[in-house]
């Protein structure tokens, strides 16, 4: 861990993380989100995560990085924020080191992290919130939530001190971002049509691709949490893997035998389900707590995706928040329990005790995140209106924002 | 003349051309269609929720013809494309009063 | 070899390799069988592979791992079958290695390689299998077929013990496979309007995607089975990638003469019969032998997947048997031959009777999957029927099995 | 760099790498391309990339490899072009090593770079040269301008030895590319109907997959010519991210302010011309000047690719020249600044000469590619015709050249 | 018999299909247009370029009809589709001479 | 009023739009087609197997007008896409009983 020497084996595995991860964001989740939409919508979601991916690493770079990483000035304060000393990357020569690995390279593939996060949120929100609304708050997101969420959890902020455990990102992406999104969706209402219109996902065959692309990625994601080419990468990755094909797994079961049938689209969400909600986990547990974990995510997710989106009426467009959000949620807390090493997990930990801190984790980055999520949007309102003219909406956002269209193969 | 409209199942295309060059028609049009009538349509399901489509995939042939050839071409028709199932689709014939080809300027019959 | 440190450097590439197999079948395999079966039948293909990925998943982790890496309780059956030491990998703690790299690594690089096996199969009987048939199938194939044929050549089984040489699954992988596919497009007949009726591609443009990715995630597939960052990851990955452009070259030359016209289904499918047929080998040979198997793996395979099948007469759908079948064992014979140090190869054997070896092993693996698929499919057949009906197989496997259209552009 | 053993961190690093490359081409650039033509030219710029990925490797493996890296028999000779000692790679055995990694390694890494260059010209004469014409113009242009351009710069040439700077290929990849889209851009002439017809991208949602694969695949082409996992490789990777990202936002910043709205080309075209032009700088450039060279990228090509494009009426079709070349050309004068230590770089040079130096090599290598290119179209032009008849260009060139389309969803 | 051609939004092919149904009409067939007319299209820009696309998506609905029932039909078409703004969109009524059901061979309104 | 219907080259349905707006016409609609007739089609190759196609892109134009305008529009579309090449296409001319605006609720020509 604070060996400073740098070794190239571990570098190398954090290299192809870093592109993993955003490899993750461009294209596989622009994709998989991509062709959830109707085609009049295709090319502004991937312009979402195309420019989410632009903005955001030029904030991250310029202060981000620093105020998650780098101990605040005054110590007071660093329970809550870093400071500013490495903003601009100014400070981070070639040669320093984070671990064994360039710590430019480190800076690097949080900064993946902190890309794919708000990505995730505008799947909520999709088809009818505009370009510079978007923008706007996801420049904003991201540097009122992720940043100091992240500094709280993994920057040596209050959480961490409370002993949270989250390997790879329940809390610091999924809570964060699910939370975000379900408030987003409920600030801007439904589509219009929503719910009795079908809009029916314009290529399934593109969001299996980027689903494909997720589950591999998703190895970066966990196993390169590891920060190293060692056991815990080795072991991650089973436990991710086998997370998300046993949530496939029994989300496919389930949807057979309520359905009669079982879905595409039901299958690649089981993944990305299993995925998400071991996120937090996949570095302390063991197989059968990965097995397990991904069991129930299929079930809760599959749940909240269909009957509890139903019963409430939000429109979550891509179930942004019933995927990653409740993923999340679930796993965050499991977390607590498969981690010890009494469920076959690493950690010697006092199970309720941990629970506990858990859960208080996942309750105050929900509520902050939804409380700026309002506020950003209510602000967006007042200046830009928080979501597209009617008539933009039918035509599309696509031709409205950008006057291009996804295809033209007349 | 005549123009002749006839829906018929998507996958008879192919079928019909031959039928209607086996009794000399030297061409015909073909559009993509949907077509609602007595066959029913399929379900389709998201997120749980299943909707009824209820439009089924046609296609539509439009061929211009001489009037004497009118019963040939609806036998034609009829024969390449019946299953006897429901939605093997309609024929519908409305009076063309003007035919012309652009290339050579022709019209009438001699246009066909 | 059996160093027993852990190398981080060796560790970041299985990781790595692990990622690019996956990548392979998700979404690459499917992608390239996804585009060439008409747009009625997209997404079962997707599906298919994705499903297969799955529970793959699962039940390699619960015995198959195991049952071909560990070995048997009494010695006596091991040369036919390992044993269930390390079922649900349970006895695989994160610290355990295999070589010099963790263990659960191993057991999940190696899982990639059992999930791709029985997802290029479905490319033989597509567009007119149900999705509950495949599934079944794809769940007794794996444990019956895939699991012991690799224990017999890759965890110490008999045919490893006559000295069969198989780098990277020329035998294990593509032998099985293709005469699986080559067994069940016999059983379930032609589909409907084979040959006469076009059944063109709906998207060369997919397939060629899948094909870009095929090619590269291979050098995981090859490269990665020297289990290491070493020389011999080196060298395969040149044999691999030089046999792959030799073979697309010759294959485009070869249809240009016949046809007038090379096709860019021809250069891919060249590409893809190169990279399989050099898998067996490509570990043990230098880059003229690795040439030369390309050449010869692009004309036999021209030559099967056109010629012979049209002969013969059978639909294999996606040429699942004139490709990867015929690929395999022509690769897996001239193993025999260019991996001899006379022929510029690696190891110092007699060719006469290392071909021998090798055409035992493809004769006795090829006839044990066809077997087994030709009863599996029996029994299938009795229990839900072999092939969907015919007004199934009109609409198309997407709606009728899945309730979904792969696209929904108008 | 002159160590004689093996690191396994320095080549898991390499091997993905060059992995990572090839996925650039295959199927990243084919699918940026492929997306921006008309639906009936998809297949025809696919095949051209996957046919020039197989046809330069076997000419590289023959004598390019040799060509750039091994010094001339004769060392008078060797300023201008290498020998033939390492021709077939023949004395190029699997222990042995270019530094830390296995020469056979490094070998096919340079491949990847020599396989893209050409791949990169097909954008500017898209839509209108026969396949016959593009292949004997690949394979020449290959031979003629990629082998001795690389050995000045990268082999031991005279452009090495004058002390000129190129990391990753601005000079050798993007200027002899750019250069020569241009050039075979006029003698070809433009396309029917040019600039009044739109000729829309008929899938951008390609173009963005593409573009996505792209950037992330840049990493190996930018940090991979470390040639190891080491602190370069970290900050070049960096410096890669950030300037393309910062490109893609001046990009849709401009656009939003000259023409109202931000496009979706524009943003991945953006990044995609941050990407080629921080390229020649990526290893020797600090953060800071990586953000200056991605927002000049941005400003120059945006106007290059519009304003001058127009001015002069050429038809650049995906803007091969506007956006590499040029990016090709800032980048590599402008490696002549921030290189230095001075501005942040690491290397201790005299800015202005250096930057004599750059556009020096600049020049000559373009003067090069642009005269090689005019005499293998006339060439080509004498032997098949430099286009295709305009019957088959109405018609496309899927059917015509390769009968076959690249869609059929009916 | 009446052939009636409606062009319509293409968003409202659903509500048409019902208003027929609702007034007795057993089958229609659909078509993807674009239309022409007083409502403007929409630029698309391209390299800074900007082009004007002057077709707007519509869908073509033909139903053919007894003779009797052309007010309904009318009045249906129009209810379910007018907005009241310009692009509402036409109604073509042509005369029908006959009509063939493929399955059972009958024609004139039985065949409807 | 006359309903014309034109098959003509895809690529010239732009030039025929402008040729009708010259002369006055003020609305079209426009659908994707396949033709079959004196132009040959193309062939198609799959794993060594040749497959001809007969049918070729088109263009269907249809345009209700005055019948007063009909030789206006006859000689303009044919202007506006005549090559003298096999396949320059067809116009086919049908007589139009009544035309509803939807919008407005005209009829008639006031509704063209
Ligand atoms: N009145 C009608 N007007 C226009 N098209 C019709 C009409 N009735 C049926 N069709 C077309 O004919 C197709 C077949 O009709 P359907 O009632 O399903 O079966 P069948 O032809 O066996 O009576 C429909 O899908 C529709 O496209
Ligand atoms: N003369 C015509 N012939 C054929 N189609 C027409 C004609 N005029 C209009 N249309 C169709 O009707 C649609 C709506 O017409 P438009 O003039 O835009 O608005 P409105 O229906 O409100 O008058 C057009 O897009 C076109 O498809
Ligand atoms: N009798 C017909 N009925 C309907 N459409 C026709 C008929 N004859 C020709 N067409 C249409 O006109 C197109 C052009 O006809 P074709 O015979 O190829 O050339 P030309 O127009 O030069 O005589 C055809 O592709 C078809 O769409």
């Amino acid at each position: 861990m604070t060996t400073s020497v740098l070794d190239t084996g571990n570098t190398a595995w954090m290299l192809t993380s870093t592109a993993l991860v955003l490899f993750m964001t461009l294209p596989g989740l622009a994709l998989f989100y991509g062709g959830l939409v109707r085609t009049k919508n295709v090319l502004s979601v991937l312009m979402q995560c195309f420019s989410i991916a632009s903005v955001v690493t030029v904030l991250w770079v310029a202060v981000g990085y620093s105020l998650v990483f780098v101990p605040a000035a005054t110590p007071g304060t660093n329970a809550l924020i870093g400071g500013l000393g490495k903003a601009f990357l100014a400070n981070v020569p070639r040669g320093a080191l984070s671990g064994s690995i360039p710590e430019t390279l480190f800076a690097m593939y949080q900064l993946t992290f902190a890309i794919i996060t708000p990505a995730l949120i505008v799947g909520a929100f999709a088809e009818r919130v505009g370009f510079a609304v978007m923008l706007l708050f996801s420049a904003v997101w991201s540097l009122v939530v992720y940043v100091p969420v992240a500094h709280w959890i993994w920057g040596g902020g209050w959480l961490q001190q409370l002993g949270v455990l989250d390997f790879a990102g329940g809390i610091v992406v999924h809570v964060t971002a699910g939370v975000a999104g379900l408030v987003a969706a409920l600030y801007v209402g439904q589509r219009k049509g929503f719910p009795h219109t079908p809009m029916m996902p314009h290529s399934l065959t593109l969001s299996v691709v980027g689903a494909g692309m997720l589950w591999v990625g998703w190895f970066g994601f966990n196993a390169g949490s590891a920060l190293g080419a060692n056991g815990t990468a080795g072991m991650t990755l089973a436990a991710t893997h086998v997370s998300a094909a046993t949530a496939a797994t029994v989300w496919m079961a389930v949807e057979w035998q309520r359905n009669g049938k079982p879905s595409v689209l039901g299958v690649i969400t089981g993944a990305v389900a299993g995925l998400a909600t071991v996120t937090p986990a996949s570095g302390y547990v063991g197989i059968a707590g990965a097995m397990l974990i991904g069991a129930l995510a299929a079930v809760v997710c599959f749940f909240s995706a269909t009957t509890i989106k139903k019963r409430f009426g939000y429109d979550d467009s891509l179930d942004a928040f019933g995927v990653h959000g409740v993923g999340g949620f679930v796993g965050s807390i499991l977390t607590g329990v498969f981690a010890s090493v009494a469920y076959g997990g690493t950690e010697t930990i006092d199970v309720y005790q941990q629970v506990g801190v858990q859960a208080l984790a996942c309750a105050v980055t929900a509520a902050w995140s939804g409380l700026v999520t309002w506020g950003t949007f209510a602000l967006a309102d007042r200046l830009l209106g928080a979501r597209v003219e009617e008539e933009h909406e039918l035509i599309g956002l696509d031709l409205t924002n950008h006057e291009e269209r996804g295809y033209d193969l007349g | 003349m005549k123009f002749v409209i006839a829906i018929v199942r998507p996958n008879r295309a192919d079928e019909v051309r031959q039928a209607l060059a086996g009794v000399g028609v030297k061409g015909m049009t073909l559009t993509e269609a949907k077509g609602y009538g007595r066959q029913k349509g399929h379900t389709e399901i998201y997120r749980g929720a299943e909707y009824r489509i209820d439009f089924v995939p046609k296609v539509k042939i439009e061929v211009a013809i001489d009037d004497a050839e009118l019963p040939l071409v609806l036998e034609a028709i009829s024969r390449a494309t019946k299953t006897g199932k429901i939605g093997d689709g309609k024929i519908f014939v409305l009076d063309l009063l003007e035919t012309v080809r652009i290339r050579t300027g022709e019209s009438g019959t001699a246009a066909l």
